[in-house]
Formats: C-alpha cells, structure tokens, sequence
C-alpha cells in the first residue's frame, strides 16, 4: 500500500511495545456484532496509481468539458480563464497539506493571504469588513438573512423574486427550521427588475430584503432605490452577487447602500468543478455588525517581538468557543478557494479587473446583437453585464439539449431552474466571458438558426 | 521573514495578466450602474505575485514538511494522484447545470463515491451535497427534524455528551433545539445508564461520536442505539472519527441514523489551511426519505441513482426536506475522495484504520509514563491518545507545552479539546507515518513534557524557532483590525 | 506585459538615476547599422496567457497521444507511468527556479539529490561512482569513448552493430573532428547477439569496445565474454543502456566487468517528450577513473559547524576551471530530470524496480507470444527484456504507417533507424511495458493478422 | 534542517507504488542474464517520498524566493504557463519515433520556434538539436570547420577573448583546435587592432560574447566580421547574453556566422537546478549547409522545414555534418520557449531587453560610488553590471561579500569572473525584478560591501543565516565521497 509506510516487523514491533498480541486485541472494544472477518465485500481491493488513474481518466471523458464546445453557461457559475500559476501556487504542500491555522506561528502564510482575501473582498463589495469566506454563496445568502435577523430581532426576510432559485431553496429550507418566515417571489420575465413590487412587500416586521446584483436574468437592479426603503423601515439590505467580475464594471452594493453583501466567488480562481468546492464571500458595511458576523474572520496583531502577525479572531462568535450559543455552527471554511481567488485577483489588480469586466461585457453585447438579429429570438433585458436572457420560440429546453449533441452548450433554460413554471418554457440565460470567442457566438446564432426555423 | 502585504507592495495600475485597454468610450447596457470610483484593488506583476505567495506559504507547516498530530482532525498524507485527477478536463472544466448527457461521468463519480461511502458505512441512502463536516451535522440533525414531523412529532431536545466537538450543540441549536449534556463516566465513555435515564418522549436524537473524543471506542453504542430508537428518537454519529474503524467496523451495524463523513479527514482530501471540506451524511432507511436533494440512494436492484428537484418524484423521494446547497456539492472533493478509496480498496482501507489504531497506542504507551494519561487503564484507545496537564509545574500550562513542540519541528497535538480532561492533549498519529517519524516524535514529545514538569521557563515563551514569536491574540481581539486601510 | 514588474514611472525615476534621457541612449553603443526602429517585422505581437494556451493546444492537438493510442514503440525511449508525486516535486519553485548549485549553502536541496541520485545510479549499474548526470545517452555514450581514449592514451573505439544507430552517429559525427576511429558495424539480423563478431574486432589499439545492453534489437547479450576479450588486451568495456528499468531483472553490467557504464535514464520519472529533455547517465565501475570523468560531480563534506553537506566536486575536470584543459566542453547537467529519476527510483525502491521489471517482462512475454502466433510474423530473439524484433511479411514501415491510421502505433520499423539498409525492410522493434494492456496487445495482433492476410 | 538521505531511513523492501508481487517461479526469456544479486536501492513510501523531497526542496535558493543577480546567468522568472503547456498530452505523451503524420504539431512546435530565433537574429537557419549551451558552441564550431573542411581549408586556431566562458576555449579544444587569447582593450571590449593583426590563413574563427563577458556591447563587432571573413575565417558569437539585445538588435546584421541561443537564459525555460538546458544555433547562409541533422532551414517560399536523415537530400541539405543526438533535441523546452515568444510578442521581447539593460544600468550607477566599477566610464552597460574587489580590507575577498549577501537573503552575484577584472563580481538583474526589488538589493549590497571595505571578520564567516555554514571543499575535493556506502 504505498500511502502506508508501517511494515510487517514496524507492526509486530510496535505491538511488542503495546503489550498487545495482535491488532484485533486493539479492537477488543467492538462489540461482536459489528467485527467484520475480513475487508468489507461489495468493493474492489486496492490498485495501482495507474489503474486508479486509467478509471478515473474513463469517467472524465465521459463528459463534454467546457473548452470542447462552444460554452454559454452561467446562472450563478461562471467560467474564466484562470492563469496558471494559481494552481501553482495553490498545489504548493505548504497551502495544500496545512490545517486551519490554529497555531498561528506557524501558519502565518494562511492567515496573512486570508487578511489579504478580506481586505480585497471587502473593498470589492464597498464594505470595511469581509470574513474569511464561507462554503459558497448560497449558503452565505442564508447565513445573511439568520444574521440580519440577529441584528434586528425580526424574522421575516423579503426575497427578491430575481434571487437565484437554488438560494432561495436553501433560505426556505433553513427557515423552515429557524420558524423564520421567507417572503419569495417568482422573477418577474420583464425587461427590467420590479423593484416596485419588491419594495411593496417590505414591512415594518422586516428584517432584511434580499436582492441579487446582476439578478438571476442578469439584469442590474438599481440597488439604492431599494436600500432605501429597507432602511426606512430598520430593515437591512442584504445583496447577493453570483460574477464578482462584474464589480470590475459596475458600481459596488455597498456603495449603493447594501448592509450586508455575499456572493459567489467561484469566478475568480476557482473554476467549474461541476458546482464545487466554491467560496462563499460575506462582508458587511458597517463595523457595528462585526460582532455578529458568521465564520472566520484573520485580524492583525504583534508578536512577542513586536513584529506583525495575523492570528484568527473574535472566535468568541464561533462554535469551537460558544457552541450552541455561536453565530453559526460552520466551522469550515473554504481557504483554498480564497487562496485561489486572492491569487487571481493579486494577478488582475484593478487595472486587469476591470479590463477583464470590459471584455465580458463587449463581448456579451456583441452576444446579445447577434442574437437578436436570429428571427425567433428575443433579448429580454434591458441592462445586463455579461448575461442575459432571451426568449426563443420554442422549448428552450430541448433546444438545450439538441444544441449540446453538436458541442454547443447553449446556456441554462430558465425551465431547468424552475421546473415547475409554464411560463419560462421559452427562456434561456445566455452568459458570455472572455473565453468566449467571436466565433462561439456565430455558432450559437447559426445553429439557433436553423433550429428555430 | 516578514512578508509585506499586496497592499503594500502593488498599485491599481499594475496588472499580472495581459488584456486590451479599456475602452471608456464604448457604449454600455449597464443601465447606469457603471463604475467610476476607484476600487482600490493593488495589481502585481506575475514574477512579484509566484514569489510575494511562495514566501508566504513558507510560513506555513503542513503535512508535507512533516508529523501533524493533530487529535479529532486526521491530518493524513494528501496523495497528488487525487489532485491530478480533480484536475482531469472532464471534472474540472464542467459546468453544474450542462445538459445532464454531457456530464454523465460527473454523475458517475457521484453514484461510485455514494456506493463506496453506503457499503463502508452499512447504511441506506447518502445525502451528497453537505459542503463540510458541520453541514453534515445540519442536514443529519434536519432530516432528523423531518423524520420527526412527518410524524407530527414535536419533540425539542437534543442530547449530547459533555465531550463532544462545539458543532454538535451548535448544529442542534441552529436547527432548533434545546441541548442537554450527557455526562461521562470515568472510563471517559458516555454513561449509559444517565442516558437511558433522561429518554423520553421529548428527546428527538442523541448527538454521539464513536469512536469518542476521548480516542475511545463506544462499546455501548448498540445499546444505546436500542434505547433511544425504542424511545421514539434518532442516533446521530459524528464521523469525523471514522478514520479509526473505516473497513472494519460499519456504524450501520450499530444502529446509527445518521452519519457525516469528512472526506478532508478520513479519505485525504487536503485540508487546505481551513477548507474547502465535504460532509457527505449517510442515513439510515428510516431518514433516507427525508435527505434533502441532490440525494443519492440505492433502488431495489442494487443502483445508486443521483435525485434532483426534478427527478425527486420519479425516484419516490418526494419528503425531501429541502436543499442545502445550490449545485451538487463538493465535486472536486468527491473525485478526489473516489480516486483515494480506489486506490486503497476494500483491504486497504482496512489497514488503513488498523495502522491508524496501532500508531496511536505506540503513542500511547510509549507516554504515559510521563505524561498523565487519564484513560490509559480503560484499554487501547483507538485512533488517538489523550493525555491531561496533571503533573505539569506551576504556571506551565498544555499550550506552553504545544508551543514547546513547534521548536521541535512538529505542529502542536490539538490543545484543550475535550473538555472532559483538564489541559487535555488530543495526538492522532494516522496511519501515514513511519515508524521512524513517530519514534521522533515520542523522543521529542517525551522531552518537552519532562520539561514542562520540571518548570523549564523557556517554555512560556516559546516557540523561538518559528516565523513568529507567540502572537497577541488579545489585542488582535480588543481592538480589530480585519482589512487593510491605506495609510492616511 | 504580465512578466515584466517595471512602471512607466519607475522607469523614468530609474532613468534619472542613471542620467540618461531615455532608453535608447543605453544601447548607444549598438552601430547604426543594426539598431531596429521598432520591433522585428515578421513575427506577431504580445498575447494574453489565454490565446497563447489555446494556440499551443491546438498544435497538441495534432499530436496523437500514447495514452490515445495502442502503443509499442521503445527503440531508446520507453514509456512507463510516472507517479503523480513526480511532478508535483519537480514543480516545486524551489527545484525548478534554482540555479546550478556554485553556492552551496544555500543549494542543499539540490545536491543532497544529486548525491542521492549519483548513488542510486553507482548500484543500479553496479559501478563506484555515477555523475551528476549527461545531456542525455547518445551524447554520454560519446562522453565515454573519448573518456576511454584518455584512460588508455589509444584512438580506436570498436562499436557494436547492435548499439543504437544514432548513438553510433553521434560517436562518428565527434570523432570525424576529433580523429578518433571509429569501428562501427551494421546490427546483424539474428536471434542471438554476435558477440564473436565483435570480439574478432577488438585489437591492441583499441581504447573500448561498446556495447548495448539490452541491444538495439532487444537481444542481451553476454557482457562478461566481451569484456574478457577487452580486458585482454588492455581495452575498456563501455556498457550502454538505454531502458533501467530492465535493470530490475537482469544483472548488472558493473557485475559483468563493463568499466564505463552509459545509458538513458528516460524511463524512469521524465517521459517521452518527443525525445527530450532526456537524462544521461554515466558511471564508472573503478573509483581511479573518476578523475577522467566528464561531468559534475557531487560530494560529501561537512560546513563549518561540522554539520554533513554536499558540494560539487572535483571541478578541477570542469570546463569553467580548466578551460581548453577539461575532460570535457559540458556545462549542464539534466538537474531536472535528474530529480524526476531520483524521486520515482525513491517510491519504487528495490522492491519496486523488481516488481516493474517483472510486469514488463511478463506482458512482453505474453505479446511475443500471441505475436509468433500471427501468419506472417516471426518473432527473432531468443532474449528480451521488454522490447523484441519481429518479421513481418511486407513493408514494416508501411504497416506502422498505415495501423497508425487506427491509432495503434506499432513499434518502430528498422527502416526508420536505417533508411539505407534493403534488408531491414521487414524488421519491427515492438516495446511492452507495464502501460501496455493485455488488450492493446490482442488489438495490435488482430490487425496485423488483418494487414498480412 | 537536517535532513537524512534515503539510503538512511528507506529499505529495499518498502515501496511507494503498487505493483503485483514478483512471482520468480515464472519462465523468463532473459537469456540466463536474470539478476539475482540485491542492488541496494532503498524505497520510501509515499508520504514518506513527498516529505523527504519537500523538505530537501526548501534548503533551496530560487528565482520564486528571491532575487537571482548571477551575472551571465540570465536567471528570469519562469512562467507557469509554460510548465503548464510543456505537460499537454499532445507534447509530453508522443514519442520522438512515431509517425511524422501522428505528430504534425510536435513538428510544428519545433518549425514555429525556428522561425522565430531565425527572425529575431537575423540568421538563416537554425540547427535546433544542441542539448544545452555548451553543446550549441560545440555544433557551432563544427559547423565552422565543417564548412573549411568542405573548401580543402585545414586552418588551425580559434580566437577566443580572455573575458571568455570557459567553455569557449573547451569547446574549441574539443573540436581539434588552438586556442589564442585575444587581450581586452582599457575600455573592457576585443582591442580591435590586435585581432585584426593576428588574423591570417591560419585562423578558423574567432569567438565572441556580445554583449561581451563585461557587460558591455561590442560596437566593433560588424569590423569584425568583416575583417574576420576577408580573411577566410568565420565569426562565432556566444549567445548567453542575447537577453541584452533580443528584440532590438539582430546578431545576423553584424556578420555573425554561429551563435547559439540558451532557451533557459534568455527565453525563460527553467534552471532546474543546472538542467536540462538547451541551445539551438542560427547559422548564417554560408554555414547553414552544414548544420547537423536535424536542422531546421528556411526554402524559399518562407517556409520552415524540419530536414531529418531521411529527408536530407529531399532539402537538398547533404552536407550535414552529421548528428550531435539521438532524436529532435530538447522538446519540452521548445514548448517552454514558444509559449514564452508568443506571450511577449515581438513589442515584448523588445521592452525585455530594454528593462534588463535599464535594470542593470541603474544597479551600476547606484553602486559606483562604494564599489570599484572597472568600466563604468565606458558608458552604459548592457544587462549586467561589473565591478571589482578593489578598496576591500585585507584578508576579504570577494567570496566573503557574496556569503555576506546571502544572509541578507540574496543569491550572490557571479563571483571571480571574467577573469580580467579582480575579484570581479557581475551582476545581471534580468527585467523580471521590480524597481522595489533592486532597490532593497542595493540597500543590502552597498551594506555588505561597506562591510567589506571595512574589515568586518564576520564576514569571513559568512553565511550565518543559510542551511549551512561555508562548506569544505578542500576536503570533498581531497577526500572524495561521491556515493553513500553502507555503514559496516
């Protein structure tokens, strides 16, 4: 077993020191009716790296990798070029075989880079203070609403129905067992977000609405309008941001009033990987609400020497400490990610940040001319960044599913997100980024083409 | 060794990437929202950004550089098989919504890793998508809470032993229930007959960990099982121990309801100085029902099939108590975990355990002459071994002898934790250390424990060999400072 | 430019310093006739690390990989799978970024590896010392006959026929300037190597006698006669290997009297590589040799705290020391690839090497076999390793050609190693190891079957 | 930091891979040669492997932890992309002797990468197969003698300047020549007249390092040429400091016959530690007929060919010298190097060249005043800056401020050459390093050299904070222990 280094004579040695016959006899503890005589059946033994390998290289071919096809996916997972010395840096054993850095004299590269990761997340949303990443950012979009409803004292938060579906199912479903009341909304197929409807569902037992930024359609609400009228009544705003690129090109939810602001990192370093691991990011504009914040969080200080260090803090919110009093009961967070992201962000800066958000949205403008140039198709939205949705004459559904037999993946149905809906039959998100060339969108066009005609 | 920050070495104008200049002029569909003000983003030049994170991560032990003893947490060698094949196209470069023809061999990894994770574990059905350790917890104790309104069923308290890791009454006070502690008898097993004493009609589940956090296995457990199911509730088990008994012992057959894995810890996926981890939850048939979706679980004929929202009614799994996550969970640590399982086997996974248990009890006896091992006399501990401060000289406490350990080379063992044992000291060998390591380690271990019962004041200061000295981790809580500010 | 950490500001506050007016004035010195007014005409502009991936994956992608491929080829580079802990060491910034190690005490790294390296070397080829390692085998090979020429003050090098074809290019094309003979010979088709043909050459000017072992045609022949015959008179046996891993089961030249032992160290840890970079290896069996060694060398020594430590030795044969005087014009070593050997040799160990060696041995068995079995093949040797000869019926250079089409690559034609020699038409070296499948075997016999029916 | 060779804590029987047990009794087609005697190699497993390399790794110095100052050394940032292409199945997965219509791109590579040295030299073709540097001198050499050979010219010497590499005149001896030293003018360049003077029917070439082995540029070096060829002979250029120049100035317009181009100097393949290098030469036209197999030429459609053995007399390129190889040379740097080409483009190569030329000038201005710069009044320097050990206290030397320079965490400048200059210490700081950086490493050199010109004895001893303190190599020259020996 070449993870294993004991040999036979370590084993009988090591045994001879225990005092023990044999390695059963340290089992002795087991009960009966739970030893098993031999390795558990219905598995196969071990394998070599080369057959592991040559079984796991099977499975992956059996999948239409995104660089194989011309690629249009987006909803809430965006893909873009990640440079290659993140994953460098990110496979360095250092980072990679490392704990959470408890012992922070010796783990001072995990905690600067997270003081790093913080700094950079929370001047990205236009807040002071972002925690050192959660699991992924619908999980965070829930974290928000439990916190908005700490710093309150209300329960019921106001759901914009343009969240994304899979976060409003988490919000749902975790309040189900808080007794949080959740007021959801399907989206609205128009061609710009109803914030009018949105504001008139806020009340005075509010404690938070929650509003996407680009919304599930891709479009830009304007998020101050609504800020205001949270605030009017003491509710928090609570925006949720699924393309941190587009913070390179479009003004920042806290800039715009936004209490508490999480979103999905994924863009940035991390990658498809199918849905995950992804980072949840979580900020909050003003310090006052620190003390409530979930998760992790790295704060500067000195050592014994006076030199500067970085140590994790305010643990007194965290469940190793308060356990069942804590703010949350995550433990984990997703560092590696925020490696990757810090990582990539570093490479950018802001400059390359928002030269990047400039080429995702010149190309998904050209996307959205062209295809409403294809007769049978329309684009929905009046603003977007670099999605958007069109309506199409026909199931979007199925022409999803015909279009990836010819390696064009062509965007997410709308139906696909809302199964249950009769009225998104027709609607497709469409994202476009840098990886995405001019001739991807010709084929796309093309093949809508003669589908839909 | 003092690195300074992007922040202090970059500027907004610097860029580590090459791309076309923007273009101000250029008409927009950003409906207004376009950004003027500066983000304050500092940008490095790729040779500035290798270097500015290959020195940091040189601040940084991890497993690589060598023993990391740290109890309850199972820090295991990371094959770099695992992380050549996340990184194989097919895995990586997928997108979560593709049509799901074009992702059959994502599913697929999904439905292998969901068989392997029921057959080790003996148990029905296996909830997927829990992101960590702590969200297994959640979404274990959920389906409890449905199981338990299903049947209009409102009981509101949890049970759990005074030694239990802090997510376990965090998870249960976060899904809603009161918890009470179930105190430990001397041999630092749970005590059964408290136990059997406080069930009743109110009690929804019990929250235990075999083997426990004393190191201990609970031979109990199918007693108690027994007990609480007999008085209408469920059994939580805490896995993140299961490194100590995968492929010889499956809690299936010890009457467990539910059960999260840690892929980080029992089936080597990189810890990644904090996550991302995986919590996969195994439920017994009677939760199986209620596991949210995606779900995976085993039909008649022996296939495991991948439920989603959509294909929920096809497969009768129409109880779901929701969805936790949005996607399917941590696939890049499933591909991971599939190829460490495959590559182990069904023999190897047992040595796996065995070795793990065998190191530990090395450990074990080869210490407890000087150190204070409170549970020594209950038999071979499993996995790890627990030892308490008793003995220590006045004013010398478990931390000043953990920072004494980073002096000699090693990451400290996990520190006060349990609770149950005064300055307790947790120290998991796992199964991928030599012999030779772990003799190193004893002589070390043994060394800095005679000197801090002989007083050594070095120690109070310690560690002097490492990147920092001890780190004010008062201040850094009195007066926060969590972000960069730009000097005025 | 991502690569380049100068600002436009930082280099005019540079400039200053200097007192230049700008940057032109520092090539002041270039004549007129060859300063450039802009940059080169006829190649192409910066690009983004995303359209230079995709541009170099489209010239991968012409290529037909082994791995997509039933594969046979050897002929002096063998493809053997590679841990994934390989790679991940070799790609540690650490060994990849450094230098050659002049300054040792900051260099540990790399000569405690070298050293290992030289001592794994030294035992598989049953020699005293190795060297840091070569260019690669052809150009050790070479390395070696001029060593035996300044060990016995004598010019002639009597080469096997069965030595490689472009390792005896390589010793002709340096001694055509040299004006060392060279006693080549063509390899003779048979079953057994022709040792007395050999050994009838050898003479009392010879300096060294080469010999492959395993031979170019797979056949292993029997070193100790010829190096009796060499000894005899006063020559040196130059033993060359081409794949260590055969090494693993068959004795060792050392052991068989060879004095110089050279080979390609390829097949273990580096790859195929289209033939590069490779790794020579070069050892000597008598330490009073090791002063007319080519090459680095690492040595054992101890700081000034008495501490053991490696520095490179012996530089006094070296080139930057000795100039026009060195025993030879190298400079480099293959550190890199040295490395990749080193590690994969440390996860096999001896137990390992055996059982690799076996497994190719045991499918190389299996396909002569099954390949015998075929009308119109014959299968030559009477002993192999891994890799044989067989006859076929017809053109074997066309038949590569043409099963290449259905992406089984065959093996290699000996027309393709000796163009000019008619009767090596129907030769094919066909190589197995432990990557070939039981299946790629009964696919590549059921189309040869088809081909010469 | 200490660490133990693996002869040290491995054994023959433990292995870090999984193979099937070797079953001895099984036939063999070994032809009696079958190995029964142990080799004595020790294994490791896994873990074990990865801990001791990482370790190993970090006693280290490299470009991704520091400033990299090696005069002539060229030691530039190594981007990861380009490791990143170099593993592309397609490069890394073909064999050399497949069929050339199952490996187009591979070709592709090599002819892309032809056309782009024969550019930016301005040569005509370019003999790609020179494993490293050194090899490169010596095919171009060969060349120039083939070439005299094929005209009946028997001359005998090679001019080489005294500031050469050694492996000038190594490579001129090697190929069968005299060597003669050509003396340096005060300015630190070839004097002019003195070559010319010696120059005759004898002489087979000159060899030339421009920018030369001082750092500076050669302005004579077209005269040269011509003088050089008026008189029969041909002109080598030492390429290993085309980094000065690439992109701004064409070797080929100032008559330059051969000069190999180092892939890991100037177009940033990686060091590796001292390998694998590569050195392709650009010949001119009247040299190209000779280059050996295979060669890359130009035909007169523009188009570049990869000429093989089989393929020669199709090219009409017959009077190969022969072959310096096995295979196509040193592909996985051809990768490295093109995807390095093509990121900076011809605009880029050309700021590459001005930024390490304006990096170096300013280390040489900023350091004149406390350190003796021979031929700092000659003008600019070219991409490395020399200075002397001139003004030191008595007793240090040079070699004592370049261990002093490593405790203040730099890699020392090239030390004692070339050898015109006393204690010479050259110093190229690439255009990868950041102003922020040079001016940390100017703060610490001045110190340093301060220290020196002041006697400091500590000094002498220096490193004090390296892995190690100053080796003895008298000792391992004298007493030679160059493989581990097992202990009795």
């Amino acid at each position: 077993m070449r993870y294993l280094p004991l040999t036979d004579s370590d084993r009988s040695a090591m045994l001879d020191v225990i005092g023990a016959p044999n390695v059963d006899a340290l089992f002795s503890d087991v009960p009966e009716i739970a030893r098993l005589d031999g390795p558990i059946r219905d598995l196969p033994m071990h394998a070599s790296e080369m057959a592991v390998e040559k079984h796991m290289r099977g499975l992956s071919k059996k999948n239409l990798a995104a660089a194989d096809a011309a690629f249009f996916l987006g909803a809430g997972a965006y893909r873009h070029h990640v440079p290659a010395s993140v994953d460098t840096i990110i496979q360095r054993g250092e980072f990679l075989t490392a704990y959470t850095p408890y012992q922070p004299e010796i783990a001072q590269g995990t905690l600067q880079m997270l003081f790093e990761f913080q700094s950079q997340v929370a001047r990205l949303y236009g807040c002071v203070v972002a925690n050192a990443s959660m699991y992924d950012g619908s999980t965070a979009c829930w974290e928000a609403v439990a916190m908005a409803g700490r710093v309150t004292k209300r329960s019921k938060a106001v759901l914009s129905g343009a969240l994304h579906p899979h976060y409003t199912e988490v919000v749902k479903t975790m309040a189900k067992f808080t007794g949080d009341t959740i007021a959801a909304a399907q989206p609205s197929i128009q061609a710009d977000p109803d914030n009018a409807g949105l504001i008139s569902r806020i009340d005075a037992d509010t404690s938070c609405v929650v509003v996407q930024y680009p919304d599930i359609l891709g479009r830009l609400p304007d998020l101050e309008e609504i800020a205001a009228a949270a605030h009017a009544v003491g509710a928090l705003l609570i925006a949720v941001n699924t393309e941190p690129v587009a913070l390179g090109a479009i003004k920042s939810p806290g800039e715009l009033g936004a209490d508490i602001v999480v979103g999905e990192g994924q863009a940035l370093g991390v990658g498809l990987q199918f849905g995950g691991p992804y980072l949840g990011l979580f900020a909050v504009r003003d310090k006052k609400h620190v003390r409530q914040m979930p998760g992790r969080l790295c704060g500067e200080t000195v050592d014994a020497d006076g030199r500067r260090g970085f140590v994790l803090t305010l643990s007194t919110r965290e469940q190793h400490i308060r356990r069942e009093k804590a703010t949350s009961n995550i433990c984990t967070n997703s560092g590696l990610c925020a490696l990757a992201f810090t990582v990539h962000m570093t490479l950018l800066g802001e400059k390359g940040l928002r030269q990047l958000a400039a080429e995702n949205h010149r190309l998904a403008c050209i996307a959205a001319e062209k295809l409403a140039a294809v007769p049978g198709v329309t684009v929905l939205n009046h603003s977007f960044f670099n999605e958007f949705t069109i309506l199409v004459d026909g199931d979007a559904r199925q022409i999803v599913r015909d279009l990836a037999e010819d390696n064009i993946l062509a965007g997410v149905s709308l139906a696909r997100l809302y199964p249950d809906v009769e009225e998104f039959t027709r609607g497709l998100l469409v994202a476009v980024t840098e990886t995405t060339s001019e001739e991807d969108i010709e084929t796309l066009c093309a093949a809508l083409k003669e589908k839909l005609s | 060794l003092e690195e300074k920050l992007i922040f202090e070495i970059g500027t907004p104008d610097t860029t580590g990437v090459d791309l076309p200049e923007v273009d101000d002029s250029a008409p927009n569909k950003l409906g207004g929202m376009r950004r003027d003000a500066e983000i304050g983003l500092p940008g490095l030049s790729e040779p500035e950004t290798v270097r500015h994170y290959t020195r940091l991560s040189r601040q940084n032990y991890g497993i690589d550089l060598g023993f990391f003893p740290l109890g309850s947490c199972t820090m295991k060698h990371n094959p770099r098989l695992n992380e050549k094949v996340a990184r194989m196209p097919g895995f990586a470069d997928v997108h979560p919504l593709q049509p799901v023809d074009t992702v059959q061999g994502a599913l697929g990894v999904i439905n292998e890793l969901a068989h392997w994770l029921i057959t080790l574990t003996g148990m029905h059905g296996v909830a997927m998508s829990p992101k960590a350790g702590a969200h297994g917890e959640l979404c274990g104790i959920l389906c409890i809470r449905a199981a338990l309104e299903a049947r209009g069923d409102a009981r509101k308290v949890v049970l759990v032993p005074e030694s239990a890791h802090g997510t376990n009454p965090a998870t249960a006070a976060f899904a809603g229930y009161a918890v009470e502690d179930i105190p430990a008898n001397s041999d630092g097993r749970v005590d059964l007959e408290a136990l059997k004493a406080r069930l009743g009609p109110d009690v929804a589940a019990v929250m235990i960990t075999n083997p426990n956090t004393c190191g201990l296995f609970e031979p109990d457990l199918r007693e108690i099982s027994d007990a609480v199911h007999a008085a209408g509730g469920f059994v939580y088990c805490d896995g993140a121990n299961f490194n100590a008994i995968v492929g010889r012992v499956r809690p299936g057959d010890l009457g467990v309801d539910a059960m999260h894995i840690n892929l980080h810890k029992t089936f080597s996926t990189p810890h990644g100085g904090g996550g991302p981890g995986s919590g996969p939850v195994v439920l017994s048939e009677a939760l199986s029902p209620f596991g949210p979706l995606p779900f995976t679980a085993r039909t008649d004929d022996g296939v495991i099939h991948l439920v989603e929202e959509e294909t929920a009614s096809e497969f009768g799994h129409t109880k779901a108590f929701g969805r936790m996550t949005a996607f399917h969970g941590q696939m890049g640590m499933y591909t991971r975990a599939l190829t460490y399982m495959l590559s182990h086997g069904a023999d190897g996974l047992k040595q796996v355990s065995e070795d793990a248990v065998l190191n530990a009890n090395y450990i074990l006896r080869s210490m407890e002459d000087v150190l204070h091992a409170p549970y020594a006399h209950s038999g071979p501990c499993m996995h790890e071994a627990l030892f308490g401060d008793k003995g220590f000289a006045e004013g010398l406490s478990t931390i000043d002898l953990a920072k004494g350990l980073i002096d000699e080379g090693y990451h400290p063992m996990t520190m006060y934790f349990p609770l149950v044992v005064h300055g307790a000291m947790l120290v998991e060998p796992t199964e991928t250390e030599s012999k030779a390591t772990i003799d190193q380690f004893i002589t070390a271990f043994r060394s800095v424990a005679e000197r801090a019962k002989a007083g050594d004041e070095l120690l109070k200061t310690a560690p002097h060999y490492a990147p920092r000295s001890r780190l004010d981790e008062t201040l850094a809580a009195r007066k926060p400072v969590l972000a960069y500010v730009d000097p005025e």
